[in-house]
């Protein structure tokens, strides 16, 4: 697929976008302005990205523990989103949930889910209700590769396959889980070879290429829009960053690192525009604008208030 | 009525009501349920709506949290409460958390029935009361009603309820007989039901000991004791005005259930009397539970590990006595 | 595979013995004489004895809630069992386990299991264990259609395909999980199909012939013990009677119930005997001889003790 | 020692003493475990021994069952005790009853550890003390040392106990130091320690809440008061002896947990106390928990939920003020 100019900018933009916010983060938690853990999705933002752009803005978002590129693909506001992670009251969620339990419903953004696999029955049921209701939204579903090896992956796509659910399965297979190589955790090492088990159509995509993965989600979401049941689709794309703040990578080597920065999707995103004659100093700016964003509601989030006792021990309970 | 009627008409009142209530659990189709709860249902409202899942408990429970996230109304069955467990970690880390954890944002109105208990024979893995693996879960509200009145005015206000409710049911109450109020009826979720006042002591209970200490206290008569027979009804939240009530009232405290002992609803509610009520108590509070071993199938053995009337009016007896 | 006569001659009688043994086990519920519930497997008895009868001595066992044929087939003490399921102190379990719960260790027989799926993780364990040791052995297990919906069939696959687990799975597709027709939970309707997303070898067999199914769990345990990892065996059959006790089988039509009747194993069988020239009376006789043992194992066991209390409440702990 | 260190030699020591000890969970490989406490026994002991599992809770501690039912000690580590919820079923309904309900025949030598409680701003998902969710399955041993030195002698132990037992460790004592005897060093499973004796009151506690209690003593000392402090460590079975020896000796009782009050261990111990020592109660036992909502990732609200030493402090006024 080859995006208008004005939409592989709005991508690249955003690409930049989620990079900056999460090089910020990096920057908040050495400070020791950040508590917690995080798990960046630095080599991945196309894949978020891509699918993304292909979905209509009503169709339902549901993440996993790596989930920044989702949500500011999905156009949540900045600040909000850096209030939540810094655990201030006008954050998402107030602070209660930080990084993996992070939702705002007006945007159709179901949550991240802090349980490897937790989202996928989730999904699958939120795509029931769309069903049900004769609704023409798709629910997406973002998973790593990891993630395909819990049960409820098997039960979950059984499941949407039976009652034809409009559900897409992504599976971002960054080739670990953690620390653990997807050949080692994934009997056979690819996700979507995995779907002719509950006869569902799947496809496979070149994470890394946010038009490619535009391309394959656009097919992908017209035959679930369709009617036809759920999808699987697989990209190919690889996580640069450790897997969350503290992890020193020493399950892979530097070189397969050097290598795979080659492909890192803002790179290549950055070398098709230069080549359809986008100026250099346009995608600099571009970079520059998202840095000065995230930098802008890193301040105002910091100076953002906490909740207080009393809100914090209420609302358990609708 | 029997209690699992009354099951039956609280979902088909409610099925019938608002079109967003579905259930979804297995064998729940023609086949009516392993306990013949939803007989006629699937006839009636049809596959959408009585919603037969593969066995993938914890994948469909999960489900119930999507869809309720989006505004349905799931009824999920979980055949036997032993296999709750499998399905734990939805409720535990999902449907509990969701309100709070997205700051209000979502709710999670969906209502997971399953029987506890055992029926006699059905042996380790069939016949668990596991009551207490669900209290320390904030945000399930849990509920263990006893007769067809109470399953049908519980079942009904917990589908209407917009958070999680676990309705324990029990396979040995499904056959219990007794009068239901037709059409509209509404109990509470959180109040306990005096259901035979006394002076002696309090004996609080839930589920398929309830009616067993209706017996006890038909027995006891007639040596002049008077016990009152509290039903929990809500174990979460406690219904602790109530319990503190007739605690106060009485002064002494039995305590039955059919979760093992320990770390049973019992312990949370002997904790509470003792932080609220001490200074009323005239004797120690007593506990009866399982037994602390898995229940066995033969029938005989699990008398013994079961509170069976003798023991309990055995406890009645120390408890007067002491 | 053509058995030798006098094997395929064992086999009919250890399939007599199996029916005449659930016979009885209704004719006592009906007595009242029989608690709890029991699920029978009239109709898969080639299953279970082709698989057992391809296995070796020592290959661990590990069976679910349809476990009679199982167990019998690999020879367990009728009487024991028969206790067992009577709630007697002289039961393999004491009367505790009771039909789903029966282990007989020293017959390599591990355990039936009441959770649906439940012994799937289980069996790969013991596979595990055996290739911890070095040993020859192979664990085999024995699940249904609706099990391999559970998530604990997707992870254990998964994992004994990873590892080159020593560990047979049987499926005994019997075309019903309790009501729920094996099209509408099982995508595909067909469990070996699920082999290949863990790059699994598998194989389907007819398991109303007991010969079939021998000759292809023989393949499958050879390859199995050659070290080449799991396998996956899908046995096609049929249960004639209830899922459980009180089962009024409504979801399916009494046509095909009289058809799958003219595939009946034992018939089948049978008539292979016939054909070889074995005499009828030889064949009734062994009928006869397997009712009677059974008669008389009920017989012993409804006079034999139960545990005390005391006894009930010992032994959790080891 | 860290006691994250003491954890790894303890593994270390039962795997280099008995080959059929092995390991397996998810990155405790050359990545060492999320929380570093596995490292280097890959490299020494290799993939056979230190077995790094796909993400599949619930199967790969069902086959540790089963590795375990074939005689095998596996030590099964869950990376968060959050996750403990998928994999409860082969915990509640195989491991806790193999024994009992094979009559003996089998037994199931296995440890799970797994960390609970909040290290700090890990969020809902992350952070819980599910102690209180394994209290009511007959057949499991459930410890939750809180030193260095505790944590070696208790792991060593449960590896060689032929029961399943549940290691409860936590995220927040990983990094805390303190001495650790070398070599052979075994606790029993089954003992409550009294870490500080006093007069004035028993502090009864476990986990990371120790520490915690052993400030307050010192931060209280001033005022002259004297609270003795008791570290359960066994929460299964509880250690009813030394528990009630103190309660009998002070006449008052503080129970502290990480776990969500209501159902949590306090009210096993609290109820106990009711039923045993209530003559010698000279005030309502008190307990301190979570509160009973999730734990909220923002580190400035999770001081709100979890018990904090000012908590404590004022708590153990108010006892001594009754
Ligand atoms: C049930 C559960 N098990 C383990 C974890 C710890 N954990 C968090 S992310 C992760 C790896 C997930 O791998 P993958 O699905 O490939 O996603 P990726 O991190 O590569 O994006 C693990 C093991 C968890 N959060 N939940
Ligand atoms: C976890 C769990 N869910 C549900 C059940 C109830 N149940 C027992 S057997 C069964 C059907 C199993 O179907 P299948 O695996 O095909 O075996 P079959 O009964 O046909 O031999 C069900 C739903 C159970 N025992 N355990
Ligand atoms: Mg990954
Ligand atoms: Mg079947």
């Amino acid at each position: 697929m080859e995006f208008p100019e004005q939409t592989l900018l709005d991508c690249y933009a955003r690409m930049c976008l989620i990079r900056a916010f999460e090089e910020k983060l990096a920057e908040l938690f050495s400070q020791g302005l950040l508590g917690g853990t995080s798990h960046f999705c630095i080599g991945q933002e196309a894949c978020a990205v891509g699918v993304i752009t292909a979905a209509r803005e009503d169709d339902w978002l549901i993440s996993n523990h790596r989930g920044h590129g989702h949500l500011l693909a999905r156009g949540l506001e900045l600040q909000k989103v850096m209030s939540e992670l810094l655990g201030r009251s006008d954050g998402y969620c107030g602070g209660r949930g930080g990084s993996q339990h992070l939702s705002a419903p007006e945007k159709f953004f179901l949550g991240t889910n802090g349980i490897t696999g937790g989202g996928l029955p989730i999904a699958t049921g939120a795509a029931l209700a769309l069903q049900y209701r004769g609704s023409t939204q798709v629910a997406i579903v973002f998973f790593g590769d990891g993630a395909s090896n819990q049960g409820t992956f098997h039960e979950s796509l059984n499941m949407a396959s039976l009652w034809k659910l409009p559900v897409l399965y992504v599976c971002e297979n960054n080739r670990y889980g953690m620390s653990n190589p997807v050949e080692k955790a994934c009997a056979g090492g690819r996700v979507s070879a995995r779907a002719q088990a509950y006869c569902l159509p799947a496809d496979t995509a070149d994470g890394s290429d946010v038009e490619a993965v535009a391309q394959a989600a656009s097919k992908a979401l017209e035959q679930v829009r369709s009617g036809a049941g759920p999808f699987l689709l697989e990209l190919l794309t690889y996580r640069h960053c450790g897997h969350s703040k503290n992890d020193p990578r020493i399950y892979r080597s530097k070189t397969e690192e050097q290598q795979m920065w080659e492909r890192d999707c803002l790179r290549i995103t950055r070398d098709k525009l230069l080549r359809r004659g986008i100026p250099d100093s346009r995608l600099e700016q571009l970079k520059t604008q998202a840095a000065e964003q995230v930098q802008a509601a890193a301040q105002q989030s910091l100076q953002a208030p906490f909740s207080s006792r009393e809100e914090t021990l209420a609302g358990v309970f609708a | 009525m029997f209690y699992s009627q009354a099951v039956n008409i609280a979902l088909e009142e409610e099925l019938t009501r608002d079109p967003d209530v579905f259930i979804l659990g297995e064998d729940i189709g023609i086949y009516g349920g392993a306990f013949g709860v939803t007989k006629g249902l699937y006839e009636k409202f049809g596959p959408q709506r009585i919603r037969e899942t593969p066995i993938s408990e914890n994948s469909f429970t999960g489900m119930a949290v999507g869809a309720a996230m989006l505004g349905l109304r799931p009824v999920v069955e979980i055949m036997f409460m032993d296999f709750l467990a499998l399905a734990l970690d939805q409720l535990l880390n999902s449907a509990g958390k969701i309100h709070y954890m997205y700051n209000g944002q979502l709710k999670v109105p969906m209502v997971l029935r399953t029987p506890g208990g055992a029926k006699g024979g059905y042996g380790p893995s069939h016949s668990q009361m596991l009551s207490s693996m669900l209290l320390g879960i904030p945000g399930l509200k849990i509920v263990a009603p006893s007769t067809p009145r109470q399953v049908k005015g519980i079942l009904k206000s917990a589908i209407r309820d917009d958070n999680p409710v676990v309705v324990i049911e029990n396979k040995r109450l499904y056959p219990q007989q007794g009068e239901v109020p037709e059409g509209e009826y509404l109990l509470p979720l959180d109040k306990a039901e005096v259901l035979s006042p006394g002076t002696d002591m309090s004996i609080l209970t839930y589920s398929a000991m309830t009616p067993l200490c209706l017996a006890v206290k038909e027995a006891v008569r007639e040596l002049g004791w008077d016990p009152e027979i509290v039903d929990l009804v809500s174990l979460q939240p406690l219904d602790r005005e109530s319990i503190f009530k007739s605690v106060r009232k009485t002064g002494r405290v039995l305590i039955v259930e059919e979760a093992c002992l320990t770390g049973g609803i019992g312990a949370e509610v002997s904790a509470l009397i003792a932080e609220h009520c001490l200074d009323a108590l005239e004797a120690p509070v007593m506990r009866l539970g399982a037994a602390d071993v898995p229940i066995p199938s033969s029938l005989a053995l699990e008398k013994y590990v079961l509170p069976q009337i003798e023991d309990i009016v055995k406890a009645v007896q120390q408890l007067r006595e002491y």
